[in-house]
């Protein structure tokens, strides 16, 4: 599974993106952020407030409850602040 | 027709190319985004735009279809520029060609606040106390809602 | 600012004219309305735009100093033209510059709607039967009401 | 008293603009419309619907009960359509 970070979300975590093997258990958006919080410090600042995470699944807003699946790119970041 | 880019763009230009050759257009109505140099009587530097590529053409793509198929619009562009920017600079354009003034002004309005809220870009300031990721403001997601209110209402009033 | 004039206009150079040296912008509205070359799917000819010099001027004034008393304006402009014009042709601008893009929407929306019901202009479209005097359109009354009403609106929640 | 006529009034009033002297009796813009009417058939077919009229005196939109002085410049139109 590909995971990408941005802006504060990135900074915190200290990397753009990176490849994982999460365990079969991790079968949704829910799941993945809860195996991520376990991964160290940057992760748990970075995902302490799920309020102010977004999640994309492939590229498209997903809720909490979306699958992930080991092929997907899931990209975690801030509310967005374009325009 | 969307676009994005790290380079400026020159809005006369692209309401010209935009209209040219395209038949029965009335209004043209466009919105353009600048960094400003000022808030709260504040000094802004400059400032830069991070995004998320493959999914900002998605997004904005998206966003533009769903434009055109809320209002009859005859053309429409919206380019969202990325990277640094400086005070004053040109941030994001969006342009919408209608028969009718309401349907342009709709349809540009709308873009903007969909952008705002959906596209995939954090603005990170220069300030005085460093670097700083701009808050997402509640009042862009009000601006959002509103639109998906207006068609509940509407499709109320057609049943 | 408001011109009242024959020559066409060049709008990327107006928004930047307008812009050059103003503080704090960070959205610029503008709406251009053009001479359609079909409606109803019928083509139309030449159109001439007859005006009242001495009020014209005056009319257009006021309904830019409307617009300033009610939002935010960082800069606005208004140029409308007269006399003979063809398919495709520009017919008025209308370009507003404020902090916030919410005010620069609306502002930009209130100035054509009254435009369009309030300044003493009157269309003449050259037509397969001969010339032809453009009637006024119910919709576009509704439009400036909406307007007034929306201020009653405002001044009820200000109490 | 001057005159002006704008789009299909100054069509069949056949002219653009003149001076007129009204009787001391035409106080107002309903008398002055009255008054008009009675010149001719131009007039007369101006005038007869005057839910289509618009009326500004010096410069400035006016209502029916609108006074109108010897030295007032007074324009009849149709609704207006341009922007």
């Amino acid at each position: 599974m590909k995971l990408l970070y941005f802006a504060w979300i990135r900074e915190r975590i200290g990397i753009a993106e990176e490849e994982i093997s999460p365990p079969v258990s991790v079968r949704t958006v829910t799941d993945l952020l809860d195996w991520l919080k376990q991964r160290g410090r940057g992760y748990e600042q970075a995902l302490a407030d799920l309020s102010i995470v977004r999640v994309a699944v492939n590229q498209d807003y997903a809720k909490l409850d979306h699958p992930v699946a080991p092929d997907d790119e899931v990209a975690l970041f801030p509310p967005v602040t374009g325009g | 027709m969307i676009r994005i880019q790290q380079e400026d763009f020159d809005v006369g230009k692209e309401l010209k190319g935009l209209v040219r050759g395209k038949h029965g257009i009335g209004g043209l109505c466009s919105f353009v985004g600048l960094v400003r140099d000022m808030a709260d009587g504040e000094r802004i530097g400059a400032m830069t735009l991070e995004h998320y590529p493959a999914m900002t053409e998605k997004a904005v793509e998206k966003i533009e279809a769903d434009a055109r198929a809320r209002w009859p619009l005859k053309a429409s562009l919206i380019i969202h520029r990325y990277g640094t920017l400086e005070p004053g600079d040109q941030i994001v354009l969006v342009i919408t060609a209608a028969a009718h003034r309401q349907d342009a002004f709709e349809a540009c309005h709308f873009l903007i606040d969909w952008l705002k809220t959906q596209a995939p870009f954090w603005k990170r300031e220069e300030t005085d106390s460093g670097p700083q990721w701009v808050a997402a403001r509640d009042s862009d997601d009000r601006a959002a809602e509103r639109w998906a209110q207006d068609r509940t209402d509407r499709d109320k009033v057609r049943g």
